[in-house]
């Protein structure tokens, strides 16, 4: 039996979503887990050529990944089908040539729970994480979006913020850390919400609040007027395979309708699918989740996450770790 | 060499070229590790002393030295004192025939899984856990206090956890001293304070010490109870090896903090040598 | 520093086990006495029950006359040194001996003094700096005695005090233990299971066997008359000769003894009552199986013609050793003999 | 006063048992969520990791994990005692010192170090890897707890064995490893626990087949879930039967 | 099943300490040998180097007539019976005895039948399904034995076989083990601290001290005519009377005595050869210091008139004590004293 090697984020591990395309293919696909993109990348460098088929990335890291000449070119994959705003293009190719492809995207935004604060606050960053709400929040532990948001409530574009940025959006942080009671990840965040910790979650969405929306329908998220920072994965072919085809063929299960509900819907975390097509195959509640209506809206709100190059990339995580040690 | 000699080399040969190859080269390659500096995602070996520079400059690193210092040293102070009186108690209160299920009972829930334990204490310390609703019950506060995502919630997690290491290892010093101590310092006329002070307090002391240096060793390293518990506020070492191998594969700097990390150990080493006994556990 | 000690009525269970029972004894101020009797028997639990590490289930303890029964260890006048002496691993001698001291609220000066003066008294002044751990074992048997010694009880409890130590340096020692219960007066009760030890040390004996008291008195009263069979049997060796008495007399295999006896009963007579020089009763021929020398005298098995199944000890003058197989003709004194009647 | 103690015992006993009460109870939960208020007794939970192969694969990785390192420390431990307490060897304090060292050292430290090395060796993670490493923090237990029980008493049974006319193989396979069954198997169970147990060097060093608690700790990070209490809850009912069928086996052979 | 053994200028260092010094000794096929000597004396290595687990660094030893220098204890026609026994816990009493022979590679039916044979040699034969745990020390001692013996070996090395039993059990065990050796007829070497046992077994003694041999010889020699002041000490109780050779005789403070030697020197003698009754050496009056009842004697402390600085030791009659401070004249027979030069 073949083996498929992919380096992914944890909602590929799904068996819901794995499981048909093993079956088809008569293949055992091995999944590995990471978190940041910089340990994906340093997994990859040290591993030999045809280690790994497949890899799932930050879509602003695609061009990272390609400089470090990590991804494949990748073609035959249509996109006909995608929102027009996930597809990318510029995101996922490099000199023109592809690289990756969009397949889940969502938001990093405002979670909270309705019954304990007032939503209308809610729609404002400046008010959302005001002193009102000061020893209620939670800071999504991840910078990227964090600081994202906070370049966006400072009027800074995502993908303008340079290193002149740094002071404006840490005086930020700074605010909403002096108001937060944690910094947490998926887990804390949610149990924090659930038990009534805090009852706002900066940086939290769909992602966060899907999973408890049925026990605790009061625990919502909002795209503020200011806008939020959009998150989208994208998948490809590792340079070097030994699979090349049947890596295709798996990038191209992903980002079928079928696949793309799976993804969508899938355990680890909920998120909405790159290709369109997949409303086909997701129930009504699944897309009242989702919010499958409102996308239109939202994606021309929100922006994408920051894509700082490696230099800024440190500066921002050293503000980040600064913030949080303060 | 003597033929004696050479069987001896042989029955101590796989343990010794084991931990040489796994333990002292990784070892001495992480030190030299920490010596080499990252440029564009390369790692590039050299004598430099950057990363410790960075260590000493960075407020958000150095701080985390102190964290983790901090902690640890509360840790280890706390269970102590917490676990020594249980281990007494078990050991000469609790009747002969039942010591061995108190003890048993006191260290039973060292079999849940210790990722689980720690996410567990997030349940228990939640605004709306059972912490907050008994004391609310009971009318000591009114409203919730904040105990879960705080550095008392990581401290919480890990003096749990080491109370029933430390129960187990001090109950095991008391009762292999003979019970004839203890009688001939009350003969002689000292009251229960006074033998624990002078007659079981010195006696249990190596003991003790070992115990305390093995909580400080495994705290000091852990990451999953600060990581779960601490609400990410403040970090410690180890948290922020993590974020430096996760985040942006830093192996350098891990490898830097990693040395300091293992130099407070070696100190903790140097100040209890006299009494520890590691190779009697 | 000294003090009466009367036990009435004891009893004490551990469970459903009776390790103590009726036990009644009186000792004198300044007297010396061995509890004696085979591991197991109770002694340890006795001296616990003096000492208060035991509360007695029945009975009462006086020591100088007052009802000491419920009182604690630290509040009563005795001492107890340990089998293992229990000596303080972490200090001194010099600690050692003055922590009943220390206890008591008394200066260090004063206390060092006092200290040493009893570790001088035990011929260990020069030590006094040393640890347990540095000393041999004679040395610590003397530690533990002078630091039980230096709180000044007036009764002292000794249990197996000379247990570890080696048959010579044993000897030496019960020799020096006498010398200071002499010198200091304190009453001592000293457990031990060693018969020579009992009656090399005591002024009386007490035999213990399965928690009762089986015989107490001076070591010579005991040793030649002792009440009871396990008494004749644990004080030293002792030949067993199967008897028979008719009410009046007792019947043996080598003629009758003026003993009024009823039923099965068994006549013993030591080692040192048998020889082969004549006297009033006349055991016969026997039959030397082995001999050994033993210094003082030549320990022989020896098979008499008038009972073959039986094989008789005999202590015979240490000049010569017979050889296996030669026939000797033994003689006793009938008074010599004790008879026991057998329960059938 | 008299009582003081026992409020004592009583009081430790509820803290110790607190979290563990608390990760049983709502695995029952029959909401979606394992926060107050319970809503009633449901096995749905259970029913669902049981039905998860990743979980059920990792509870057998780990389980192979902590029985092969454990395995392999026990061994390594063992001879390296056995050549310690039976030969003369020179500098014999020095490798005492080593066996022990890596107990004085973190298990990141461990960890970290071994994953420098093996990833720059281009030798793949793997379980065997998370292995290697458990064996590094093992052995030095298993040593401690060997060398410590080899007494003079098994040394004179060996010799008498060796006088006997057993060579040295027969020597230590029928008469030490018999004589030293109750060590050997307090460090196999010992090792078995912390293996089992271990997160940070089975995070660094697995990579398609995880131990359980990396699994856990995937779960963890991937949402709220009485499914991670329903998981905490079954370990801990398995171990504590193992643990009591073990106690009740050796209590009774004790007595 | 027996053979002669020689050592020949035997030498071992440990290191720089000299363990055992120029050792000569034969032992003849089916003797029963004991190597008596105090604590730390080298016993156990002398033991060692017989049974092939010491090389010795100098020197030869022979058994059965060949050099056995360099050979290995499984390939030596000796079996060693270790002290603490060293039984094998895990195993039955009949795997523990036939341990040796399954080395030997006999099949399992025909050594279960030797095994308890030898089991039914030692009087065990009923327990050969239990564990050594299941015994008393006795038996335990037996079941070492009989695995030792079951090997039939030329030479049974014991090393303080009756080391760890209580003092009865002990005495009881020697006549039992010497009765086995004269049934066995194999050669035994016994390693003891104890002159009684030593006494009580042996065909011939052998005294040890500091890594010599001292003196050797029968019981009854060694004990009576000592060749050192050591062996003198060791076999027994013994006064040390100060004495002065004048070359020709011996001046002691109770008179001359016919021994040439010359300077500093000690008059020796034992205490049952002290008496009250009329010999041919009046030690003059003495002062009883204590007296103590030992059942076949009285022991008394005793300060002689003649020389007060002095305390003798004497055994007397037991049917009288007499008490502290009485008077008594003592005499001796002149033919009892042995006298030692000291060297200044
Ligand atoms: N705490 C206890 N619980 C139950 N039984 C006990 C306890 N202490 C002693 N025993 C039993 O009481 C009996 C007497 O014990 P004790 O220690 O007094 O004997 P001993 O005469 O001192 O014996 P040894 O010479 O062996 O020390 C023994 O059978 C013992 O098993
Ligand atoms: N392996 C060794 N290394 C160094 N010295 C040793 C060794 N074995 C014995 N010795 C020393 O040699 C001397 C003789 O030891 P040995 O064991 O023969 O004495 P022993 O007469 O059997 O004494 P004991 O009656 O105490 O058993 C002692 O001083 C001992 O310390
Ligand atoms: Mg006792
Ligand atoms: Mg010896």
């Amino acid at each position: 039996q073949e083996e498929l090697n992919a380096l992914v984020w944890c909602d590929h591990t799904d068996p819901a979503l794995i499981e048909p395309f093993e079956q088809a293919h008569n293949v055992k696909v091995n999944l590995r887990e990471y978190e940041g993109t910089g340990a994906a990348l340093a997994l990859l460098d040290q591993s030999r050529p045809g280690d790994w088929d497949v890899l799932v990335i930050d879509g602003i890291d695609v061009f990272r990944a390609v400089e470090a000449g990590i991804l494949a070119p990748l073609d035959g994959v249509s996109t006909e089908d995608f929102f027009p705003e996930v597809v990318m293009a510029e995101n996922n190719s490099v000199d023109g040539v592809m690289y990756a492809v969009t397949e889940k995207f969502g938001y990093n935004t405002i979670s909270y729970n309705a019954d304990k604060v007032d939503p209308a606050d809610m729609e404002s960053l400046a008010t959302a994480w005001s002193d009102k709400y000061q020893g209620r929040i939670s800071i999504y532990d991840y910078y990227l979006p964090v600081m994202g948001l906070a370049a966006i409530a400072g009027g800074i574009p995502t993908a303008e913020i340079g290193a002149d940025d740094m002071e404006a959006i840490g005086g930020t942080l700074s605010a909403m850390r002096g108001n937060a009671a944690s910094v947490a990840g998926v887990v804390a965040a949610q149990t924090a919400l659930a038990t009534g910790e805090v009852d706002i979650v900066v940086g939290g969405g769909e992602w966060l609040t899907a999973v408890l929306a049925g026990d605790q329908p009061n625990l919502t998220w909002t795209i503020p007027a200011e806008g939020a920072v959009r998150w989208a994965q994208s998948i490809g072919v590792v340079a070097g395979t030994e699979k090349p085809d049947l890596a295709k063929e798996f990038v191209k299960y992903i980002v079928s309708p079928e696949g793309q509900a799976r993804l969508a819907t899938s355990s680890c975390f909920w998120g909405m699918p790159a290709n369109a097509k997949a409303g086909e195959f997701l129930t009504d509640e699944q897309k009242a989740v989702l919010r499958w209506d409102n996308q239109p809206d939202y994606l021309a709100r929100t922006q994408l996450y920051p894509a700082p190059d490696a230099d800024l990339d440190v500066e921002m995580q050293d503000l980040w770790l600064e913030t949080l040690q303060q | 060499m003597s033929r004696d000699t050479a069987r001896g080399w042989g029955f101590v040969a796989p343990a010794l070229l084991w931990t040489l190859a796994f333990f002292v080269v990784p070892f001495v390659v992480m030190g030299a590790m920490s010596l080499a500096t990252l440029e564009r995602r390369e790692v590039v070996w050299g004598l430099s002393l950057a990363n410790y520079a960075e260590l000493a400059e960075k407020a958000y690193l150095w701080r985390a030295v102190l964290v983790s210092l901090e902690i640890t040293l509360t840790v280890t102070v706390v269970s102590v004192v917490l676990a020594y009186p249980l281990a007494w108690i078990i050991a000469f209160r609790v009747p002969k025939r039942w010591q061995r299920l108190a003890l048993l009972l006191a260290i039973l829930p060292f079999w849940t899984s210790y990722v689980v334990r720690s996410y567990a204490w997030l349940l228990v310390l939640a605004r709306e856990g059972v912490v907050n609703q008994t004391l609310m019950n009971i009318g000591l506060i009114a409203e919730p206090i904040t105990l879960a995502n705080t550095r008392f919630a990581t401290i919480t997690g890990f003096v749990h956890f080491f109370v029933m290491l430390l129960t187990l290892t001090i109950y095991a010093n008391l009762v292999q001293l003979s019970p004839n101590y203890r009688r001939a310092a009350m003969d002689l006329g000292a009251n229960a304070f006074q033998t624990f002070r002078h007659v079981i307090l010195p006696l249990t002391l190596p003991g003790i010490v070992t115990g305390a240096f093995l909580t400080f060793v495994l705290c000091i390293g852990d990451y999953v109870t600060p990581q779960i518990l601490g609400g990410n506020t403040e970090l410690t070492v180890p948290q922020v090896i993590m974020v430096q191998l996760g985040r942006r594969a830093d192996f350098p700097l891990a490898a830097a903090l990693a040395i300091v990390l293992m130099g407070i150990v070696t100190m903790a080493y140097l100040a209890c040598a006299r009494w520890l006994r590691l190779d009697r556990i | 520093m000294t003090a009466p000690v009367t036990l009435r009525g004891l009893n004490h269970w551990f469970g459903p086990f009776h390790a103590l029972q009726d036990i009644e004894l009186s000792i004198e101020a300044g007297e010396y006495v061995t509890l004696l009797g085979p591991s197991g028997c109770g002694k340890t639990t006795l001296l616990s029950v003096l000492g208060g590490f035991i509360e007695p289930t029945e009975g009462r303890v006086e020591i100088g006359g007052r009802d000491m029964t419920r009182v604690a260890p630290a509040k009563r006048p005795t001492t107890t040194m340990f089998q293992d002496y229990a000596l303080f691993p972490h200090m001194t001698l010099r600690d050692n001996v003055g922590f009943g001291l220390r206890m008591a609220g008394m200066g260090r000066g004063e206390r060092h003094r006092r200290a040493e003066s009893f570790l001088d008294l035990v011929g260990l002044a020069d030590a006094a700096g040393k640890r347990p751990h540095e000393l041999s074992g004679g040395q610590r048997q003397r530690v533990a005695l002078a630091r039980a010694l230096a709180v000044e009880p007036d009764v002292l409890l000794l249990d197996e005090p000379l247990g570890a130590l080696d048959l010579k340096l044993r000897r030496a020692m019960q020799d020096e233990l006498k010398a200071i219960q002499r010198k200091v007066g304190t009453t001592f009760v000293h457990v031990t299971h060693d018969q020579e030890e009992a009656m090399a040390i005591a002024d009386r004996i007490v035999v213990m066997n399965a928690g009762r008291i089986e015989d107490h008195g001076p070591p010579a009263r005991i040793y030649r008359e002792p009440a009871t069979l396990f008494a004749a049997d644990f004080m030293g060796e002792m030949n067993h000769i199967p008897a028979r008495g008719t009410g009046t007399a007792t019947e043996t295999p080598f003629g009758l003894l003026a003993r009024a006896v009823q039923g099965r009963a068994v006549a013993c007579i030591r080692p040192e009552a048998l020889g082969t020089t004549e006297a009033a009763l006349c055991i016969g021929a026997a039959i030397v199986r082995d001999a050994a020398f033993f210094g003082t005298h030549v320990r022989a098995h020896l098979v008499p013609e008038k009972a073959p199944d039986l094989t008789l000890t005999a202590h015979l003058p240490p000049a010569s050793l017979p050889a296996p197989g030669e026939s000797l003709t033994l003689w006793a004194d009938p008074d010599a003999f004790r008879v026991y009647a057998l329960e059938d | 006063m008299r009582a003081l103690p026992w409020a004592y015992l009583i009081a430790a006993f509820v803290f110790i048992y607190l979290p563990v009460g608390a990760l049983v109870l709502f695995s029952f939960q029959a909401g979606g969520l394992p926060v107050p208020p319970f809503e009633g007794p449901s096995l749905r939970w259970y029913a669902e990791i049981t039905g998860d192969r990743d979980l059920m694969e990792a509870l057998g990785n780990s389980l192979l994990v902590a029985l092969g390192s454990s395995f392999v420390a026990v061994v390594l431990g063992f001879l390296a005692a056995y050549g310690l307490a039976r030969h003369v060897l020179p500098g014999s304090a020095l490798i005492r010192g080593l066996l022990i060292a890596p107990l004085t050292v973190s298990y990141l430290i461990v960890g970290l170090g071994l994953l420098i090395v093996l990833t720059r060796t281009g030798v793949g993670l793997s379980l065997v890897t998370a292995g290697i490493g458990h064996v590094v923090i093992n052995l030095p237990l298993a040593f401690a707890i060997i060398y410590a029980s080899m007494g003079a008493q098994q040394q004179n049974a060996e010799r008498a064995a060796r006088d006997l006319g057993a060579g040295e193989a027969q020597v230590i396979w029928l008469v030490t490893v018999p004589m030293l069954a109750p060590a050997i198997a307090a460090a196999f169970f010992l090792s078995v626990t912390l293996s089992w147990d271990e997160f940070i060097i089975a995070f660094l060093l697995t990579r398609f087949d995880v131990t359980l608690p990396v699994e856990i700790w995937s779960l963890l990070r991937s949402g709220l879930s009485p499914r991670l209490n329903a998981i905490g809850s079954l370990v801990f009912l398995v171990s504590v039967t193992v643990v009591l069928i073990l106690e009740i086996l050796i209590f009774r052979r004790k007595s």
